[in-house]
């Protein structure tokens, strides 16, 4: 029997080199990219943003912990972010301190590994705050979130001492002992340390699904109940890994904190924690890689795309609604069946029905941006026009009106049809 | 005499005004196979949530080898060796038949609520785990999606996840409902093998089933036991047929026959 | 350069741009919110930068250099200020303009502080045109900072430097934000007023939290028995506009001292009801008297951007000085201009404003304007609009308050 | 004393206000067990109606037909988005509702900008209706009181006097029964949230002049519905009803007492001078409901009056 089942566990389970290829793989390859990016010499702007995504990377993460792997919506995740950075910031300024002055034990303390300050800080805030609020998951934590949100967002304003009032709390990341050779002075060299920690942050929370208590987190995401009778408490599941998560992004907390040098109250608001919400969503919940896509996406669009159209937020509510209406699995998520559909074997089918439906929803985009920025340029009253590639459309043009009309019934046509056809053929 | 594997005494429950279960004294013996029979809305499903710590007791005790678990959380009851399955597949389908067997190791073998290390490095867990796949005859199944197995696979999995943990009172919920006549025939065997030198409890409609499995029977009628014991006794007795009406009647004498 | 940069064009060129100051043209980087909630008031500080730098750059330029403003949108967010900070440095700006939240100014003087020392040769100067919180230009004061409107301190010392004109204000209730603004607003009035006043009697001084309040019925009601004929408050946005709304509804019937009275909206949503009693203390006015030149420029502005209400007057004179300091360094570079900027003094239209050069705080007339349906220029196309009388002037001289600041100046 | 009056006067009239704009999430949280998050994106829209509506005719005509309005954008949201994603569970309604605050709020900006509005009270009822202590009371403050009481009595008849009303009774406490008995559900679904969404609109008309109407307004409001909602209990209009009367009260009452911590915690050594010690029970009265929020979930999951848990 035990020799049927020694043999039997080889069979069970991916194999060694199926283990490399979907686990250590895609690692492996984020840590190459990470590497390679410095060589194409990107620009200032390129480097703050790909900062600011590999912040926001480990935020989301984190943040999916609690979503995607454990079920639990939370409104309210930038109070473990905020509160890690503040713990991070004020670690900064004592290393400051301590170097010039005394010494100590931050005196000897890099720079470097703040996000580990960061890291305990948003940990402690989620074992203090978790108890209460994991007793149940759905509704009742999604509304505790936002209660405890509104009441640490309120506080930040309140106490100075702690959160530096509106301007903030400020430090000097160029402190302290130099680990690596990197002072952290210039943009490029904080790229190293961003994507140290963006490594450590996608490794650890990849990890952390491995463990027990991960996948114990994803069962009880799927079944609470069953999860008592194999000897769990539920509750307790959902209690350490809101610890982990606001632990995580406590890290991310303190790699904004090296980044900016600044926190300020915002940082615990609602706002953000809005934003976390959308970028894990957007990016696909149910996908591991999922929470990065919306990150990379979400801090694109927010810093860049503010250039090109002050509708951003209105792109960014309709994307958010399309997919969850039309796309559950997210960015991701459509990956995925993009790629398993071109190998199976209708992979021309496929492929010709996906060019209808991408032409379909093409049309039917131009259509809807012509309309928002149509209606944008228009409701500014300063005598702007929308003027796509030197056409003028004013908001009172027939061109305007067809242009909007046209594409969009034709989109939403073509898309009916390819639907049809689909249930047709099933 | 040695202490009784599950030891109930005048146990009671009530939902507002609806008394469901109105003192069930019942002790059942280590290593006894015992079922629980009894008409629709008898309070079966109330009495196996009462013992396993889905309800808390009105009124009453329940003693696990002698100690009293009436009313404590469903995974500390777990944790002291009591399991149970459910009428209804409740089982992790968004995971792998692998993963829920595994989940239903995890904690016997001393993980809990590990952060440290990999589970699929765990190798005594995927012994076990294939241990009990082996002995359930899912192992070809493992990686299969649990919500994609065949009904019959599903409840043959629920059974799996309730004897993985190890515990040695196992109370299985009408497990063959549903199943075909030969699917019910493989799963009574799987049955015995499995609980093999274990306590079972049993809630059961089929009675080729029952009578096929238990060395005990109680029956159980508007949440009072009014018989127990052995099949034999339970067959001629008058007050069960007089709660048995018409087919359910027929089907203990046909069985009796 | 007439217009905002077009967007797509200046993403493309800060994504491929070597940064390096370009030799024509002097850039000004317009770092504030231009969407989400506070996009209209920064829109429309942007549309008063560009319509000063049109105006510039139709006399010439600075230095024969056109002005180029391009604004960047931040949100109201420090962080996201910062990546914004370094878009523009990325297309070549020496020179950033900010206003809205103190968070923000913080977040940036911060930053061009630490890129300054760590980038020599391309410093970066602020022109700070409304984020007042003191510290700026005391404890956190930096060379390349400076400020062109009153700071909290200022205002309030010309709130109660004019308060001390009006014997008929005896008992005051204070009411503000609770954050860092507002305490500092509540702490400067009663300095302010128990030296200047001592015969007032402060009868309340509040804090409520900050944009949470949705009715201010209970508050005003509380002001109202405690007896108070004047009512200060440093607050802005919705809790300004609710409160001033109870505050009238109710029946209050002193002066209600604002710094923000005159924000874009505010009007329309006080409306008719506030007419007299809310009062703002600014530098400017439309219904001041002007010269012609200067009428001029109000209404082709007031013309081009028909949404908006000539309200930043201070950008006019930070365009002006910018100007003025450029030709006297006789260069657009920062740091020259920096130095040449400290202790400049300009003839505004209304009266000489300096810029003290020991901590980089303008100096400038202060004016009590007074809600009005009696004005020849109205706000938000209302027949309402802001004016002050003669008494309502207050001398820059008396804006001044002590600082703490010790400059730390670069070698030249 | 004077501050008992004025406190109950603005705790109730407040309170009745907050009641009008959750009874309809109430309703539809109950039966739907959408938690909208949009919820008060309605009531800012039923005050830009209704300000677009009185700009053309006049407040009477807005006060009926803005809610109209509403309920029927409702209605149209309810058929074509939340239907949809209703089968991916509450999760996936819930972040549907908040993307559609998102757009609500983008949409109402272009549409009628992003500043302020211009919506004012009825000549007619702008006058202090009296005085007391030397503060006036404007009428219409009296008369969005008279409006919240007749739509009370209005949903009271309704629901218990109307064969619909019956229905959606049985419907709040067993929303899996309605189904069963042969009813159309998803037209009764459509209805509820269309008429949730109008009471709302309501409230928007009524709020919208004697508060600011801009695009902030739902913003503002949106969290502390949920409260109100949640407070109250699950299935139960009178604890919604309680709650908000509960949370005007306790609001107002708390910005009258103008204790600090350091008065009332001295004995613990707390100092007036101190951050802690200075903060006043005034100053804290807006946190009260979030407060409230997080104790009733954690004490009493099922609120006041709810028939059960969330």
């Amino acid at each position: 029997m035990s020799n049927v089942a020694t043999n039997s566990v080889n069979v069970l389970g991916p194999t060694g080199s199926e283990k490399f290829m979907r686990r250590i793989m895609p690692l492996i390859a984020l840590a190459v990219v990470l590497a390679v990016i410095p060589v194409f010499g990107p620009s200032r702007t390129v480097y703050s943003l790909l900062n600011a995504m590999g912040v926001n990377i480990v935020f989301a993460m984190s943040y999916n912990m609690l979503l995607g792997r454990a079920g639990l919506l939370s409104f309210g995740h930038a109070v473990y972010f905020g509160l890690g950075g503040y713990a991070a910031v004020h670690a900064m300024g004592a290393i400051e301190a301590a170097s010039y002055g005394d010494g100590g034990f931050w005196a000897s303390y890099p720079v470097f590994f703040l996000p580990v300050v960061g890291f305990a800080g948003g940990a402690l805030a989620g074992a203090v705050i978790g108890w209460p609020s994991c007793r149940r998951a759905g509704t009742p934590f999604a509304m505790i979130s936002l209660g405890v949100a509104e009441l640490i967002a309120a506080a930040g304003f309140m106490f100075g001492s702690i959160f530096g009032g509106e301007e903030g709390v400020s430090g000097d990341r160029m402190n302290g002992p130099e680990l690596f050779g990197l002072s952290l002075g210039p943009i490029e060299e904080v790229y190293w340390f961003i994507a140290f920690w963006t490594f450590i942050g996608v490794l650890g929370t990849y990890a952390f699904t491995r463990t027990p208590l991960g996948k114990m987190s994803e069962a009880t995401r799927d079944n609470p109940e069953r999860v008592e009778f194999v000897g769990y408490d539920p509750q307790k599941v959902r209690y350490l890994v809101f610890i982990f998560s606001g632990g995580f992004a406590g890290l991310a907390g303190g790699m904004a904190a090296v980044n900016y040098e600044i926190f300020t109250p915002e940082a615990l608001s609602l706002a953000p924690s809005g934003m976390v919400l959308l970028m894990a969503y957007i990016g696909g919940i149910r996908y591991f890689a999922g929470p990065i896509l919306g990150a990379i996406l979400l801090t694109y669009m927010q810093s860049m795309m503010s250039d090109y159209s002050e509708a951003w937020l209105l792109y960014l509510g309709l994307l958010f609604i399309v997919i969850v209406m039309f796309a559950p699995g997210g960015l991701a998520g459509i990956f995925v069946g993009l790629f398993s559909g071109l190998r199976g074997e209708d992979a021309g089918e496929n492929f010709r029905r996906w060019a209808v439906q991408v032409a379909g929803i093409v049309l039917m985009m131009i259509g809807i941006i012509t309309l928002v920025e149509v209606s944008v340029h228009w409701s500014n009253n300063y005598g702007e026009v929308f003027h796509p590639f030197g056409v003028q459309l004013p908001h009172d043009g027939v061109l305007t009106w067809a242009v909007i009309f046209i594409p969009f019934v034709a989109g939403v046509g073509i898309l009916r049809m390819a639907h049809k056809n689909k249930e047709g053929q099933a | 005499m040695s202490i009784p594997a599950l030891s109930i005494n005048d146990l009671h429950k009530s939902f507002g005004p609806a008394h469901i279960i109105r003192g069930v004294t019942l002790d059942i013996e280590p290593g006894e196979r015992h079922a629980i029979i009894g008409p629709n809305g008898a309070g079966k499903s109330t009495l196996f949530n009462l013992i396993s710590g889905g309800y808390h007791p009105s009124k009453g005790s329940i003693k696990l080898r002698g100690e009293e678990i009436g009313g404590m959380k469903p995974f500390k009851i777990n944790r002291k060796g009591l399991s149970r399955s459910f009428q209804v597949s409740n089982i992790f389908s968004n995971m792998t038949v692998r993963e829920n067997v595994r989940c239903g190791v995890l904690y016997s073998m001393g993980y809990g609520y590990g952060f440290l290390r990999n589970v699929g490095n765990l190798h005594d867990v995927q012994r076990k785990t294939a241990e009990i796949l082996e002995s359930v005859d899912l192992l070809d199944k493992a990686n299969l999606p649990a919500a994609l197995l065949p009904y019959a696979d599903q409840r043959t999995l629920e059974i799996a996840i309730t004897i993985a943990g190890g515990a040695d009172v196992i109370m299985l919920d009408e497990p063959t409902a549903g199943m075909s006549h030969s699917e019910t025939e493989r799963a009574v065997a799987l049955i015995k093998q499995a609980t093999e030198g274990k306590t079972l409890l049993i809630v059961e409609h089929d009675m080729g089933v029952v009578f096929n499995l238990a060395d005990r029977i109680s029956v159980l009628v508007y949440g009072e036991i009014i018989a127990t014991g052995k099949p034999t006794e339970i067959r001629g007795n008058e007050k069960v047929r007089e709660a048995y009406l018409g087919d359910e009647a027929d089907a203990i004498e046909g069985d009796a026959a | 350069m007439k217009r905002i940069t077009s967007a797509a064009l200046a993403a493309a060129m800060s994504m491929i741009a070597v940064s390096g100051a370009s030799a024509e043209t002097l850039k000004i980087a317009f770092i504030d919110p231009l969407s989400g909630p506070f996009g209209p008031s920064g829109q429309a500080g942007l549309n008063e930068w560009i319509y000063a730098a049109d105006q510039m750059n139709a006399k010439g330029g600075i230095n024969g250099n056109q002005v180029e403003v391009t604004g960047y949108d931040n949100k109201i967010n420090p962080k996201e200020s910062l990546v914004q900070l370094q878009k523009a440095l990325d297309s070549g700006v020496r020179y950033i303009a900010q206003g809205n939240g103190s968070s923000v100014a913080s977040a940036l003087i911060d930053a061009i502080e630490k890129h300054n020392k760590r980038n020599p040769g391309e410093e970066v100067m602020f022109l700070n045109y409304a984020a007042v919180d003191p510290s700026f230009t005391n404890d956190r004061c930096t060379f390349y900072h400076f400020r062109f409107d009153a700071d909290a301190d200022m205002k309030m010392e010309a709130v109660t430097n004019w308060v001390k004109g009006q014997p008929d204000i005896k008992k005051v209730y204070i009411i503000g934000q609770d954050y860092s603004f507002g305490k500092a607003v509540a702490a400067a009035a009663v300095k302010g007023l128990t030296e200047k006043r001592p015969d007032i009697e402060i009868v309340g001084n509040e804090l409520h939290p900050l944009g949470k309040v949705k009715d201010f019925t209970p508050y005003v009601q509380k002001i109202i028995s405690s007896g108070a004929d004047a009512m200060i408050t440093g607050n802005w946005g919705a809790d300004m506009v609710l409160l001033i709304k109870a505050a009238v509804d109710s029946g209050f019937e002193g002066p209600i001292l604002t710094y923000y009275g005159g924000s874009k909206g505010a009007a329309t949503a006080m409306g008719e009801a506030a007419v007299g009693q809310v009062k703002a203390i600014v530098e400017n006015n439309t219904n001041l008297p002007m010269s012609d030149e200067q009428a001029a420029y109000v209404d082709g502005y007031e013309a081009k951007y028909t949404e908006d209400n000539y309200y930043y007057h201070r950008i006019h004179n930070a365009m002006h000085m910018l100007a003025m300091a450029a030709e006297k360094a006789n260069s657009i570079d920062p740091t020259d201009v920096a130095f040449a900027m400290e202790g400049l003094e300009y003839e505004s239209p209304n009266g000489v404003v300096t810029m003290r050069a020991d901590n980089h705080q303008i100096l400038q007339p202060m004016f009590m304007s007074t809600f009005s349906d009696d004005v020849t220029r109205g706000v938000e196309h209302l027949t309402l609009g802001w004016k002050s009388g003669p008494n309502d002037r207050i001398e820059a001289e008396d804006t001044r308050t002590e600082t703490t600041c010790k400059m730390q100046r670069p070698k030249k | 004393m004077e501050t008992i009056v004025f406190s109950l006067l603005n705790g109730v009239i407040y309170g009745l206000l907050l009641f009008m704009l959750s009874s309809g999430l109430t309703l539809i949280f109950s039966m739907m067990g959408v938690l909208n998050f949009a919820h008060a994106s309605f009531y800012m829209l039923g005050a830009y109606f209704a300000y677009t509506i009185s700009e053309a005719s006049s407040f009477w005509l807005a006060l009926v037909f803005a809610p109209i309005l509403v309920g029927l954008v409702g209605a149209l949201v309810e058929k074509y988005g939340l239907r949809t994603v209703h089968v991916n569970g509450h999760v996936a309604e819930l972040l549907f509702t908040f993307g559609l605050a998102y757009l609500i709020d983008e949409v109402v900006k272009i549409v009628w900008g992003r500043n302020a509005v211009d919506y004012r009270v009825p000549e007619l009822l702008d006058f202090p209706l009296f005085e007391l202590f030397g503060a006036q009371y404007p009428a219409y403050r009296i008369f969005t009181l008279f409006v919240a009481l007749a739509m009370l009595a209005g949903l009271w008849f309704i629901l218990n006097r109307t064969r619909w009303g019956l229905i959606i009774q049985a419907a709040l406490s067993h929303p899996h029964m309605v189904g069963h008995l042969g009813h159309d559900v998803p037209r009764i679904f459509m209805t509820v949230f269309g008429v949730g969404c109008a009471l709302a609109g309501l409230a928007g008309v009524i709020g919208g002049n004697y508060l600011v109407t801009d695009p902030a307004m739902a913003v503002q409001m949106g969290p502390i519905v949920f409260v109100v909602v949640v407070v109250g209990g699950l299935g139960s209009l009178m604890g919604a009803f309680l709650a908000a009367m509960l949370l005007g009260l306790l609001q107002t009452f708390a910005v009258a007492i103008d204790a600090r911590f350091a008065d009332i915690f001295g004995w613990l050594g707390l100092s007036e001078t101190t951050e802690l010690g200075s903060i006043t029970i005034a100053s804290l009265a807006p946190m009260i409901p979030f407060l409230m929020l997080v104790l009733i979930l954690m004490i009493r999951p099922r609120g006041l009056l709810g028939d059960r848990e969330l």
